[in-house]
C-alpha cells in the first residue's frame, strides 16, 4: 500500500488550513505599514496574545474533549486577585490574613483548578449542561472579583506576581516563551499521550470511550482542572504585563478565544481539532488586531472590518480545509 | 499663569488612543480632537480606540510607540492596569498625558479632567436642597468596576451622609446600560412611589430611559407639581439641555468633552515641546494640582440649570 | 464441562419498560452460544449488563463463580470480556488504526510511536482480512467495513470471553464466512463465545448451544443439535410459524421507475435500469460493488455525475428527495441511525413525515390523526413500542428498523426502494417487512430490494447483480444460492 | 395497551420542570418585599422581559433547529437604528435619505429578516460553523450600528417606532400583548405546524430529516429569517421601552437569552426542548433580576447571588426533569 504517505500530509494540511491566511496577513501588513513586519512589532504581537493563547490552549482541550468552559475569561482576573487579597495587607485592598508574598502564584494556581474542578463537579455530576453551568460561572466568578475588590483595581502587587508577565528571558518576554513551551506540552500531549488521545475519543463518542475503558469522568475533571489552572497562569501572566488587576481583567475574552479555536479548526461539537490548529487561529486573531492599529481604521468601523477578517478566515480556512464544519 | 514656558523647539508626533466609540460624551470627545489638533497645529497620529478595555490599550501604546509616537494621549478607564504601560513609556522618556481618569500609579506629564467626585457632590448638593433634605432619591450607576462611575457614586453618597442625612439613597448599578436603567427606575418607583429625586450618572445613555419611565407612570410634570420629580444628570450632551428647557429634567453637570480634547492636545504638544509647568491656577478658569506622579488640570465642569443653559459657552451648544 | 459465564435473575427496567424480567444465561467453558430471540426481548440489554455498561436492576453476573468486578473497574470487565456490539463503538474523526486501539495506542511505553501503531494495525487488519487503509479516518468508512473494523478490534484483545452482537447484519457472504473461520479458530483455541443473529443458520453453522428469550424472559437452553429450526422459531415467537413463501408477481407495462445513462466517479458507471408496476427488482453485489450508492442515487439521496431519473413519469430533479417522494417514491436507507430516525422524535412522528401534509390542513398537523395512522403501521408491521409517543431512540434495533419501514410505507408508494431492509431484524419480523414490500407490489407499485440477503432476494422478479460499478448480469427467478452467489463474486460473466 | 396516557403527562412536565421554581421565586419575593407581588410590579416584571423574551423565542426555534445565533443580540440595536436612520433628517442622525415614517418599523423588520438571512446564507451554502459565523456577524452587526451612528445615541425618533413599547392595550402595556401572543404562536406552531415539527426533525437528526422528505435548507433559511425578523422586533420593542437607540441596546443579552433558553429545557445540541420551557426560563430569569433589585443587593455581591441562582434553577429544573442535560 502506498496511500500513508499522501494521506499524512493531508492530515498535515488540515490542521494549517489557516497558513495561507498568516501568510497573506504579513503580506498585507508588511504592505500597509512599514513598522508592522520589524522584530519589535512581532515580539508584541506575540506578548499581547501570550496570555490569551492559554486561554485557547485550555478551550481547545475542553471542546476537543466535547465540553466547554465559558467561565475561564471571569478566573483570568479572579484567580489572580483573591490570591494577591491572601497576601497583601489591608491597606493595598487584601483581606489582611497576610499569607507570605511568594506563596501569590501557587495560590492562584490553585484557585484557578479549584474554579475547575467545581465546574467539572457540576458538569460530570449532577449532568448538568456545561454551556449553561458555565455561564453561571462566568458571572459567579467574577463577582467573586468584584466583591471583594469593590470594584477597585488592585494595583499594590507583591513582585512575585509580576515576574512571569513582565521579565525577559534571552530577549524575549518570558511570557512568549511560558505560552510556546505550554503549546508544544499541548500539541506533544494531545498528540502522543494516551491520556491526550482520551480527549477526542470523549469528545467524538463518550460510549465508545467508557466502553474503551477510558475513565471518562476522571479525564473530564482532569481537564477542566487544568483549563482552571491555565487560565489562572493566564491571568499571572496578564497581571505581569499590566502592573495591577483591574476589574475587567478578562472580561469578554472568551469570544476571541471560541473564535481563534474554531477557526483554528477546533469543532464545537467535540472530537475534532488540534492544539497547532488552534494556535494557528491565536496568531490570525493577533495579527488582524495588530494590523488594524497599526492603520488606525476608525474606532466605530473597526468591528466591521474585524469582523468580516474573521468571516474571511474562516472561509479560507473552510475551502482549505474542504469539511464542512461544525 | 501657572505656566512657564522652558527650552522649546522639538517637537513630534502624537499618538491618541480613544477609550471607547460606544458613548456620546467620548464621541463628542473623539470628533473634536482632529478639529482642536488643526486648530493647535499638532502633530496628530490615526488615532486608536481600546474600546473600553485595558489590555487593547497597551497593545495600542506598543503599537502607537512601534510607529515612532513622541507623546502619547490616552484615557485609561483602568486606572491601576496601566502602572506597566506608564513605567515603560517613562523608560522611553515618552510623555503621557491622561485624560479624564487619573492614573493610580506611574508617571504621568499631565492629566486633564474634571474632577468626577465634584460631580457627584455637585448632584448631590443640588438635589439635596431641591428636596429640602429629607424624602426618597435614586442614583442610576454607572458600571461599578469603572473609576468615574465609582467617583460619582462615592462622592454621592458621602455627601449625602454628611449633608442630608434625611435623604435615603437607592443605588442601582445600570453597567451603563439603558435597558437596566429602564427596569429597575420602573421596579424601585413601583416600590417606593414616594421617590423624589434621580441622579443619572450618564446622560447619555440614562437620560431617554429616565423619562420615559416618568412618562408612563405620569409623573413627567411641571417643577412645580408637587408629582415632580427633580432629575439631575451628568454629561452635558443637547439633549440633556433640550430636556432642562422643556423642563422634563432640571440640571446636569457639563463634562467639558471640548476642553477635555484641547487641552490633551495643547498638553501634548507641551510635552513635546519639552515646557514643564507648575501647580496653580490656569488662565482658563482652571487650576493644575500637584500628583504623586505628575500634575492634574482640573477644568472646570459647570452645573447646568434653566439659568444657563443657553450659554454658548457650553460645549453642548456648540455640536450640531 | 464448568460454566464460564452466568447471568441469574437479572432484572432491568428502563423507564416503563421492563427489558429484562427475571432473565438468566449460563455459557459453558469453551463453547460459542448462541443468543436468540424476536426484536425487543432484551439480548442488547443483557449483553450491556455482561460487559459492565449497565447496572441490573435486580441479580448478578459472574465469571468462573466469581462475581463480577465493580462497574468502575473497566479494566476487570475488560480483561474479562469482548464485545462488539450492536451499536457503533467506532469514532468517526479517528483514524483506524486508533480506533482499533484505543486506549491501548502506547503499549508499555509513556507516549504513542504513531507509526508502531499503524504497523500493528495493519497486522491486525490482515489477520481478519480487513481490507481497509489503517490511517484512514474511521468516519469515511462504509458502514460494513466499520463492522468489520468493530470485529478485528473485539478479537484483538485476546480475552477469554467474546460478545458478539448482531456482527453478521451488515456483512456479505465472504465477510461472514471470514468471521466465522476467525471464530472457529478462536474457539479451537478455547475462547469463549456469545453469539447473537437472527440469521438462524449461522446459530447452527457456529453455535454449540442456544438460550431463546422471549418477552424478557429466558425460555430454553439447549444444544442446536437438539434444536431443530422449527422448534427454535417457534420458541422465539411462542408460536408456531411457516416459513416465508415469495409471491408470484404480476408485473405491468408501465415503467414506474428509470434511470438512464447513471453514472457516478468511484461508484457505479453508465447504468440503465427500469423497474414496471407490480414488479420487484432486486439489486444484488459484493462488497463495493456499488449497488448501495445507485439505490441511492435513484432515490434523490445522491447526485449523479450523468443521468437522469424519471419516477413514475415525472423526470426527478437529481438529488432532490422531497420531489422523488412527492412523486410517489418510499424508501429505506441503509443505515437507519444515520438516515433512517430522529431518536428523540415518536414513533408516531417518525413514521408519518412523509404524509404530515396529509394529516391536517393549512400546514397543520393533527396529534389525533398522526396517532390514529401511526397506530395503524404499528399494528400492520408488528412494532414493539408503548405506543406511537415512545421516541424511536428508545427501541431495540429491529423495531426501529420497521418504523423506517413504515416511514416508507405509510405514503402508499408506488415505487419503493429498500436497501438491506431486513438487517437486524428477527424472523417473524422479517416476514413481516417483505410481506409488506410484497403487499405494496401486489397494490400496484414497483419495488426495488437492495441487499446482500439471499432471503431478501427471493422476493424478486429478477436481481441484477452489480460487480465493481457495472451491472453485469439480470437473473430471472428461479436461482439457486450457489448460481447467485458465483456471479456476485464476479466468478461468472 | 394504557401506557400512552401517563406518558403524554410526563411529557408535559418535562416542559415545566421550571414551575417549581417560579412558584418558590413568587414565594420568596413575596416574603422579602411587599410590593413584589402586586399586579403593578408584575407586570413590569413581564413588560421589562418582553423585549428579550422574543430573542429567547427566537434563539429557541434556532437552536430546536440544531443550529446557534449569537448576532441576534446586534439585530436589536442595528435593526431599529439603520430604519430610522433612512427616516430622520440628517441633523437627528440620520442619512439624509428620509423615507417616510411610517416605513420605520417595516424597514426595521425587513433589516432584521436581511441580516438573518445573510447568516443562514453563510452557515447553509459555506457550510460554516453557526456559532462562530454569528459570533463574527455578532460583532459586524453591531458594528453597523456604532459606524453610522458614530457611537451617538438616537434621540429624535419617529413617533410610529415608538408607539409598540410604550402604548397600552386594555390596561397592560403592549409589549406583553405582543409577546405574549408571539409566544402563544410559537407554542402552537412547534407543536401542531409541519414546518415546528420539521425543526425538531432537523435538530433531532438532519440526515433522516433530508431523508423523510423535508426542504431542510428552505427550513433552515427560515428559521434563520424568523429569528432576525423577531430580533428587529425586540428592538423596536426596546426602542418604545426606552425612549432613544442607545449604541448599547441589546448589547450583552445573549448570555441571558441562552440562559433562559437551556434552564427552560432547550438543548444546546438541538432537536430537544420546548417553546413553553423557553418561556419559563424567561421568567424566571426575570423573576430574579426584580427580585434583587427590590430587595437591593450591593450591587458588587450581585452577580455572584444572581448566577447562585442561575444554578440552582438549572439543578431544580435538572431534578424534576430526571435527564441529563446537554
Ligand atoms: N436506553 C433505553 N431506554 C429505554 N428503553 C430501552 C433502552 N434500551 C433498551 N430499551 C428497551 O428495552 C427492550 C429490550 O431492548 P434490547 O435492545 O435489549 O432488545 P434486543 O433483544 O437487543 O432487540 P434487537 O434484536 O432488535 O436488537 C426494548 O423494548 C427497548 O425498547
Ligand atoms: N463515503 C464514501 N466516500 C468515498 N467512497 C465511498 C464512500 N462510500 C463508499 N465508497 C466506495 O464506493 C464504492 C461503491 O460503494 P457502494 O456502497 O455503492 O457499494 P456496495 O455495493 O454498497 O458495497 P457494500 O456491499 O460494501 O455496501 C466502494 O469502493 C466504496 O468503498
Ligand atoms: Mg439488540
Ligand atoms: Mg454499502
Amino acid at each position: 500500500m502506498t496511500a500513508p504517505a499522501p494521506r499524512l500530509k493531508l492530515a498535515r494540511f488540515r490542521d494549517l488550513t489557516l497558513v495561507p491566511v498568516i501568510v497573506l496577513l504579513l503580506i498585507v501588513g508588511a504592505f500597509l505599514d512599514p513598522t508592522f513586519l520589524t522584530a519589535g512589532n512581532l515580539t508584541n504581537v506575540l506578548q499581547q496574545q501570550a496570555a490569551i493563547s492559554l486561554l485557547v490552549l485550555a478551550e481547545a482541550m475542553i471542546l476537543i474533549a466535547g465540553k466547554f468552559d465559558l467561565s475561564l475569561e471571569s478566573t483570568v482576573g479572579t484567580a489572580p486577585a483573591i490570591a494577591v487579597m491572601l497576601v497583601v495587607p489591608v491597606a493595598a485592598g487584601g483581606f489582611g490574613i497576610g499569607l507570605p508574598g511568594a506563596l501569590v502564584i501557587p495560590l492562584a494556581l490553585l484557585i484557578g483548578a479549584a474554579i475547575g474542578a467545581f465546574n467539572g463537579f457540576l458538569i460530570i455530576r449532577f449532568q448538568l449542561s456545561a454551556f449553561i453551568v458555565t455561564l453561571a460561572m462566568l458571572i459567579i466568578v467574577h463577582g467573586f472579583l468584584q466583591g471583594p475588590t469593590e470594584g477597585k483595581t488592585l494595583f499594590q502587587l507583591p513582585d512575585s506576581i509580576l515576574y512571569l508577565g513582565s521579565a525577559m528571558w534571552l530577549g524575549l518576554p518570558a511570557a512568549i516563551w511560558i505560552a510556546g513551551l505550554l503549546f508544544a506540552a499541548g500539541i506533544f500531549g494531545l498528540g502522543y499521550l494516551r491520556i491526550g488521545r482520551a480527549l477526542y475519543a470523549i469528545g467524538g463518542n463518550i460510549d465508545a470511550a467508557r466502553a474503551a475503558g477510558i475513565r471518562v469522568d476522571r479525564v473530564l475533571y482532569g481537564v477542566f482542572i487544568l483549563g482552571g489552572t491555565l487560565a489562572a497562569l493566564a491571568g499571572i501572566l496578564e497581571t505581569g504585563r499590566l502592573g495591577a488587576i483591574g476589574n475587567n481583567q478578562g472580561v469578554g475574552w472568551i469570544f476571541m478565544v471560541f473564535a481563534a479555536a474554531v477557526i483554528g479548526g477546533v469543532s464545537m461539537d467535540g472530537g475534532k481539532g488540534t492544539i497547532l490548529g488552534a494556535l494557528t487561529g491565536v496568531l490570525v486573531i493577533g495579527l488582524v488586531q495588530n494590523i488594524l492599529t497599526l492603520i488606525g481604521v476608525s474606532g466605530f468601523w473597526q468591528p466591521v472590518i474585524y469582523g468580516s477578517i474573521i468571516l474571511i478566515a474562516l472561509m479560507i480556512s473552510r475551502i482549505a480545509g474542504g469539511k464542512a464544519q461544525d | 499663569s501657572g505656566t512657564t514656558a522652558e527650552g522649546g523647539g522639538g517637537g513630534g508626533k502624537v499618538g491618541i488612543d480613544h477609550p471607547r466609540a460606544d458613548s456620546d460624551f467620548w464621541n463628542s470627545y473623539i470628533k473634536y480632537v482632529p478639529q482642536m489638533a488643526g486648530e493647535l497645529k499638532v502633530d496628530l497620529m490615526p488615532a486608536t480606540n481600546s474600546q473600553n478595555d485595558v489590555a487593547k490599550l497597551v497593545n495600542n501604546v506598543q503599537a502607537l510607540v512601534g510607529q515612532g509616537a513622541k507623546v502619547i494621549v490616552m484615557a485609561p478607564q483602568d486606572t491601576g492596569a496601566i502602572a506597566n504601560t506608564l513605567q515603560q513609556l517613562e523608560n522611553k522618556k515618552i510623555p503621557v498625558v491622561t485624560v479624564d481618569t487619573r492614573p493610580d500609579k506611574g508617571k504621568v506629564y499631565m492629566v486633564v479632567r474634571a474632577d468626577n467626585r465634584a460631580y457627584g457632590t455637585k448632584a448631590c448638593e443640588f438635589l439635596g436642597e431641591k428636596l429640602g433634605g429629607k424624602g426618597k432619591v435614586v442614583q442610576l450607576q454607572g458600571a461599578l468596576s469603572s473609576i468615574n462611575g465609582r467617583d460619582r457614586s462615592e462622592a454621592f453618597l458621602e455627601c449625602m451622609k454628611a449633608k442630608f442625612p434625611g435623604i435615603t439613597v437607592f443605588s442601582e448599578p445600570t453597567e451603563w446600560e439603558g435597558s437596566k436603567a429602564a427596569s429597575m427606575l420602573q421596579t424601585r418607583l413601583e416600590q417606593n412611589p414616594d421617590i423624589k429625586g434621580i441622579y443619572m450618572h450618564a446622560g447619555g445613555v440614562h437620560l431617554a430611559p429616565t423619562l420615559q419611565v416618568l412618562k408612563q407612570k405620569g409623573l413627567l410634570v411641571a417643577p412645580d407639581d408637587p408629582k415632580h420629580i427633580f432629575v439631575i444628570s451628568n454629561d452635558g450632551i443637547p439633549q440633556e439641555f433640550e430636556a432642562i428647557r422643556k423642563g422634563d429634567i432640571d440640571a446636569t453637570v457639563s463634562q467639558p468633552a471640548d476642553l477635555y480634547a484641547k487641552y490633551a492636545l495643547f498638553y501634548a504638544k507641551a510635552a513635546a515641546e519639552g515646557k514643564t509647568y507648575k501647580p496653580g491656577p490656569t488662565d482658563h478658569d482652571s487650576t493644575i494640582i500637584q500628583l504623586p506622579n505628575g500634575l492634574e488640570d482640573q477644568l472646570p465642569a459647570p452645573l447646568v440649570t434653566k439659568e444657563n443653559v443657553d450659554d454658548k459657552a457650553l460645549w453642548g451648544n456648540q455640536v450640531k | 464441562m464448568s460454566i464460564h459465564v452466568e447471568a441469574r435473575n437479572v432484572v432491568k427496567r428502563f423507564g416503563p419498560t421492563t427489558a429484562l424480567n427475571g432473565a438468566e444465561i449460563a455459557i459453558a467453558e469453551g463453547e460459542t452460544h448462541a443468543l436468540v430471540g424476536r426484536n425487543g426481548a432484551g439480548k442488547s440489554t443483557l449483553v450491556s449488563i455482561l460487559t459492565g455498561l449497565q447496572r441490573p436492576d435486580e441479580g448478578e453476573v459472574r465469571f468462573s463463580g466469581e462475581a463480577a468486578p465493580a462497574l468502575a473497574d473497566r479494566d476487570a470487565w475488560r480483561q474479562r470480556v469482548a464485545c462488539v456490539y450492536q451499536k457503533s463503538t467506532i469514532i468517526p474523526a479517528l483514524t483506524v488504526a486508533e480506533n482499533l486501539f484505543l486506549n491501548r495506542q502506547s503499549d508499555q511505553r509513556a507516549t504513542i510511536n504513531w507509526r508502531r501503531l499503524r504497523g500493528r494495525a495493519r497486522e491486525l487488519l490482515d489477520t481478519y482480512e480487513v481490507d481497509v487503509d489503517a490511517q484512514a479516518l474511521a468516519g469515511d468508512l462504509s458502514v460494513e467495513q466499520r463492522q468489520l473494523v468493530e470485529i478485528a478490534r473485539a478479537l484483538s484483545f485476546g480475552a477469554r470471553f467474546i460478545i458478539l452482537d448482531e456482527p453478521t447484519a451488515r456483512l456479505d457472504g465472504p465477510a461472514i464466512e471470514r468471521l466465522f473461520t476467525r471464530m472457529r479458530s478462536l474457539r479451537e483455541q478455547g475462547v469463549t463465545m456469545m453469539y447473537i443473529s437472527h440469521h438462524l443458520d449461522e446459530v447452527y453453522e457456529i453455535c454449540q448451544s442456544v438460550t431463546v428469550f422471549r418477552d424478557a424472559r429466558h425460555v430454553t437452553t439447549r444444544p442446536v443439535a437438539d434444536l431443530p429450526h422449527d422448534e427454535l422459531v417457534a420458541a422465539m415467537t411462542g408460536e408456531a410459524t411457516a416459513a416465508y413463501e415469495a409471491r408470484e408477481h404480476t408485473p405491468g407495462e408501465r415503467v414506474v421507475l428509470a434511470g438512464a445513462g447513471l453514472s457516478l466517479t468511484g461508484r457505479y458507471a453508465n447504468i440503465d435500469i427500469s423497474v414496471r408496476e407490480g414488479e420487484v427488482v432486486g439489486l444484488a453485489g459484493s462488497a463495493s460493488s456499488g449497488k448501495v450508492g445507485l439505490a441511492e442515487t435513484l432515490v434523490g439521496l445522491r447526485r449523479p455525475d450523468t443521468g437522469t431519473v424519471t419516477v413514475n413519469g415525472t423526470q426527478v430533479r437529481p438529488g432532490d428527495v422531497p420531489a422523488a417522494m412527492r412523486a410517489g417514491l418510499g424508501f429505506v436507507p441503509e443505515d437507519r441511525h444515520h438516515e433512517g430516525f430522529v431518536p428523540l422524535l415518536s414513533v408516531g412522528e417518525n413514521a408519518t413525515f412523509p404524509i404530515a401534509r396529509k394529516l391536517g390542513r393549512y400546514g397543520l398537523v393533527s396529534p389525533a390523526r398522526r396517532r390514529a395512522r401511526a397506530e395503524q403501521m404499528i399494528g400492520a408491521l408488528d412494532i414493539k413500542t408503548e405506543g406511537p409517543d415512545q421516541p424511536v431512540g428508545d427501541l431495540s434495533g429491529g423495531n426501529a428498523q420497521k418504523v423506517v419501514f413504515a416511514r416508507a410505507l405509510v405514503d402508499d408508494p408506488t415505487v419503493l426502494v429498500v436497501i438491506n431492509p431486513t438487517a437486524g431484524v428477527d424472523v417473524k419480523a422479517k416476514q413481516a417487512l417483505l410481506g409488506a414490500v410484497e403487499d405494496a407490489v401486489g397494490r400496484g407499485a414497483g419495488a426495488v430490494v437492495v441487499s446482500d440477503e439471499l432471503d431478501d432476494l427471493r422476493i424478486c422478479d429478477r436481481v441484477l447483480v452489480m460487480f465493481h460499478g457495472r451491472v453485469v448480469k439480470d437473473v430471472p427467478r428461479g436461482w439457486t444460492d450457489h448460481e447467485l452467489v458465483a456471479v456476485m463474486e464476479g466468478m461468472e460473466e
